[in-house]
């Protein structure tokens, strides 16, 4: 484990380089936006890895309530506290580049607003971990994680009848959907390697709430043997 | 159910408990057994562990370690309507009058007698028909309220948790003696207190705890000689 | 025993506990008042505008009211820590739950009878849709703050800083339905587009979260 | 057993105890950012009326944040009725309340300080008139709040139910301010008026109201 | 001050005190006169008025009817700084540590040397050095704290209200044996208490409260036979 440790940080280190080097330099600039299009290679992987979190939140609190593991619980605040950072660096990315595309940084349209109320279910998340007191923290944490993910489906319905100013799904989209083969390959490729970060945030994460609890388990076990007090 | 002799079955079985808040082990494992029809004392320092036990024994928290059985079962939910549990609070609607909140109480049992709570009361020296709130009750008609909350189903087994803290001493030596009385009627009763003076001569066995451990059981042979013993247990 | 014997005496209970002091309803309907007060003052609306925003306002209005109400609910339940001679009993825990949303649902509809007609002073509103759709809305649309709300309220006791702590998990959860109170109400008003959207979506909201407030109200009671 | 030097050590005191726990200004923050994305929902203002309603919608939503921060200073002080030892000692009762107030005064203003940016992303605000204006109507405005919000959260932890009370005294009270505070912030916004005269009226209101404060306090702290 | 004789001068003289809560009159007309240099044990039913006639001592409380001079003087703020008072409940900051409270709470009499605390703390059997925030003390070493905090500006007077309520024997022992030494040293002290045996040995005179009235007060002659009379003082 450990070992998978020590390889998987470095390569990802280099991985990002590459792609940075990829889509800050070799990537094609965009004709209408001009270079601020580049932040696309930084916008939509932290969409996809904030949504990939979520999800593993979603997964481990509902796994939590069942078999109540400790480390089903560690894996959902993990995957919440890093889900949360990828979903600030849309929310910051986002308006960066809307400035001076469409002139303004902010509009209630559906994926703007979903994005933020998506930030602010967990934010609430973690704040309701930080303030619960000792042994409850994770069962409400996990009943409110299923709230909280209940609700995205919901809110997602409820936008997408506000006017919409956000692109539309560029993959899979209709007649002029579709990247330059060019941008495609970079984006990819900063897909991948956004995706294989935000796992090892949240492979460290867990460890390291992992190692955590161990150590809170052993100053419990040398407690109860009346070493320490 | 009178009369049941000390070997009956025991009620509760602790099977190496543990507890931690956090990193603090409030219970460090305790294995015991209790037999049931006996009126316990339960004895020892502030932080000693005595709430915790008592809390968790009622179903109102999880141990971290270990495990036990109720009167047999091994949740505590199957057998609730068995068990009556009076905490530091009183466990009482201040808003309501003694009856209204016996009422209410009972029904959570799945009683819906008066009955049920009129004998509660008089039980314990109440007057059913005091239409007060118990808001404006004095701190001494509270607490017998709240004992009378405690067995109003007429459990087996009675948790009490500092039942008479901060009670003057004549109500609290009224409320031993109610505790003596159901103990001779059959069931089993648990006693929490920093006064051990107080059940002299209706205690069968004094428990005291430290650092969350049983340190030591001893009988009490109800005569004159087991009371000094216990005017200076500690 | 019975989960419906046990809520029925709950929600009589707390009625009763209410008529003697009746706190959280007066306090609700000043507190909203104010709300009302102060809005109108803030942003001072003109009179077209008025009826644009007045979907937003009276929703923002009734859900700060009903926080303040939901939390005092529970208060009670935890002044003498009656909550733990509930917990020790062999009732049903979802019956408590169903009883507090019950007691709160009514609360909340009582306030919003009594403020309504302010609603129409202040604003100076005149409905161009169909009253009897605004009536559907306001019964929608309270159940799913009401529901929400007492959940995360019992959550939220249980935690330091209680009193703030409710807001903080019950807005981020509430906004769909809230929008939707507020787009339908707003439909129903300014007449310009049909609310059968946001009402159906109002009753899927209402229908997942009552289900899954009793499907994790017993795992929240008994957690400690 | 001057005013100042306790002032100064209240002061010192609830700025550690809140440095150790961050509570307050973290759940006030994210409390604030809720009710400004939930305004913003609920009214879902058009460009050009943003600017009109901005002013209104900023000082709503610092009042309501305030109401739960002031809430809290005073929570801390009743907690173990630490308020008794208070009241026992010496010490002159404006100390207590003059400390109180410029801790609340300087976590607002922390608060607005940080959630300025949020208001002008978030409604498109660019001030037409003299951006140095703002600041004055904020400080002076926030004075206004803090200096009667203290006071009456003070005077109303003694009374049950004391969550609700504060918004139910403050409200009112305070209204006239946050009058001043709305139309100086739209004139200076809209650049269509001078904010001479609001501003004006907030530097008297905050006069007269904090001379009255320290004159009631001590009756306040002692009524039993 | 030492060895202050039973009829040094009046510290506290109340005329006709009366104090009601709406239409209930929780203390009734008391009159009465305390010498100085005592340690008087306040005894009494709940809701006899012995917390309520406190509180109306140290000044946090309006009597209805009725005054009372303290220490000489005719309004309490004038001899504040002459005064201590322990309330039920801690009176102590839970997010501060010991020391933090104590230098706190020196600052409110004008104290701003840090021996203050330290030497209070070591007074009541806390290390000073403690760096664990108040609200992870046990409930006993709480109390200890709140007495420091309550003599910590070496009041000639000390009003404590249930100083061993929920606190262990031992803590309480000790608690009343410092009280002890304290009288000692010429100081005037009043103890509210239900546990009247733990004041044996130190108490010099018992004051019987009953439905807002002084019913009796006893001198206690500090040897066998006075504690004997204190031990089935009610
Ligand atoms: C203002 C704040 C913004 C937010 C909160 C935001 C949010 C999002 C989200 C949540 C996604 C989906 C990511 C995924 O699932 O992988 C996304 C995708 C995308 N965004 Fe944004 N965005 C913002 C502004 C912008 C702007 C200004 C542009 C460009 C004009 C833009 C262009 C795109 C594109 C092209 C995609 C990929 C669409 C797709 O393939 O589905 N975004 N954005
Ligand atoms: N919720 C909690 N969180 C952290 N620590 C706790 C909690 N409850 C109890 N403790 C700690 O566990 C220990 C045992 O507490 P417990 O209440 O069982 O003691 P006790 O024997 O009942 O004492 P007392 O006589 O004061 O009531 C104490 O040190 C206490 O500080
Ligand atoms: N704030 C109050 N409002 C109404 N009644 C009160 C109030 N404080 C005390 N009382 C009533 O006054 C009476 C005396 O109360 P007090 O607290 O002085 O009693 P006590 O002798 O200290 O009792 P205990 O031993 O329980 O502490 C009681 O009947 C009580 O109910
Ligand atoms: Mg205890
Ligand atoms: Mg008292």
């Amino acid at each position: 484990m450990k070992k998978l440790t020590l390889i998987s940080v470095p390569i990802t280190v280099a991985l990002l380089a590459y792609t940075s080097y990829l889509a800050l330099i070799v990537a094609p600039t965009e004709q209408t936006m001009g270079d601020v299009q580049r932040i696309f290679y930084y916008h939509v992987p932290s969409g996809w890895v904030a949504g990939l979190c979520f999800f593993i939140n979603f997964v481990a609190s509902a796994l939590y309530l069942w078999k109540r593991s400790p480390a089903s619980d560690a894996l959902a605040a993990a995957s919440a506290e890093v889900g949360v950072v990828f979903c600030a660096v849309l929310l910051i990315t986002g308006p960066l580049w809307a400035r001076p595309v469409w002139g303004i940084w902010w509009t209630w349209d559906a994926r703007l607003t979903t994005t933020l109320v998506l930030w602010l279910i967990y934010v609430s998340y973690l704040v309701l971990r930080r303030f619960a007191a000792g042994g409850q923290t994770q069962v409400l944490a996990a009943a409110f994680a299923i709230f909280g993910f209940a609700d995205v489906p919901i809110v997602y319905m409820s936008i997408r009848w506000f006017r919409t100013q956000h692109p539309s799904p560029v993959m899979g989209g209709g007649e002029n959907s579709g990247l330059a083969p060019a941008m495609l390959h970079v984006f990819l490729i900063n897909l991948v390697a956004f995706t294989v970060l935000g796992i090892l945030f949240v492979w460290l994460r867990y460890q390291l709430q992992m190692q955590e609890q161990a150590l809170e388990s052993a100053h419990a076990q040398l407690a109860l043997k009346g070493v320490s007090r | 159910m009178i009369g049941i002799a000390p070997s009956s079955p025991p009620v509760i079985v602790l099977e190496n408990l543990v507890k931690f808040f956090g990193r603090f082990a409030a219970i460090r494992g305790i294995s015991a057994s209790f037999a049931g029809g006996r009126l316990y004392v339960i004895l020892g320092d502030n932080g000693a562990g005595k709430s915790t036990l008592l809390r968790i024994v009622a179903g109102l928290m999880e141990p971290s370690q270990g495990s036990f059985t109720l009167l047999g079962a091994k949740t505590v939910h199957e057998v609730a309507h068995r068990v009556g549990y009076m905490g530091h609070a009183p466990l009482l609607y201040d808003e309501l009058s003694g009856m209204e909140n016996l009422r209410y109480f009972a029904g959570l049992y799945g009683l819906h007698d008066d009955v049920v709570g009129r004998h509660a009361m008089q039980m314990v020296g109440l007057d059913p028909e005091l239409t007060r709130r118990v808001g404006q009750y004095s701190q001494g008609m509270r607490q017998r309220l709240s004992l009378a909350r405690a067995v109003l189903h007429n459990p087996e087994l009675m948790l009490l948790d500092e039942p008479f803290s901060n009670v003057d001493v004549r109500s609290a030596r009224d409320m031993a003696a109610i505790l003596g009385r159901v103990r001779d009627q059959g069931k089993t009763i648990f006693v929490v207190t920093h006064q051990a003076a107080l059940m002299e001569g209706v205690a069968d066995e004094l428990v005291h705890m430290a650092e969350g451990q049983i340190v030591s059981r001893a009988e009490v042979v109800r005569d004159a000689a087991a009371n000094a013993a216990l005017r200076t247990a500690r | 025993m019975s989960t419906l014997g046990v809520t029925g005496a709950s929600l009589v209970k707390d009625l009763r506990m209410e008529w003697r002091s009746k706190d959280a309803i007066n306090s609700m309907l000043f507190f909203s008042l104010l709300v009302v007060v102060i809005f109108s003052f803030a942003f001072n609306p003109t009179a077209e505008e008025s009826r644009r925003i007045a979907g937003g306002l009276i929703w923002v209005a009734f859900l700060f009211a009903a926080v303040v109400a939901l939390n005092q609910t529970w208060a009670r339940e935890l002044r003498n820590q009656v909550l733990d001679a509930y917990r020790v009993s062999p009732a049903p825990p979802n019956a408590l739950f169903l009883a507090k949303t019950v007691g709160n649902f009514l609360f909340v509809v009582v306030l919003e009878i009594l403020m309504a007609p302010l609603f129409v002073v202040f604003y100076e509103l005149r409905s161009v849709g169909p009253v009897w759709q605004l009536l559907v809305v306001a019964l929608l649309g309270t159940w799913a703050l009401v529901v929400n709300g007492t959940f995360f309220a019992g959550l939220s006791i249980r935690t330091r800083n209680r009193e703030i702590m409710l807001p903080l998990l019950l807005f981020p959860i509430t906004i769909p339905a809230l929008l939707a109170m507020v787009d339908a109400t707003t439909s129903v008003l300014t007449g310009e587009a049909s609310p059968d959207f946001w009402i159906k979506l109002l009753a899927v909201y209402d229908i997942v979260f009552t289900a899954l407030c009793l499907l994790l109200f017993e795992s929240v009671l008994n957690a400690e």
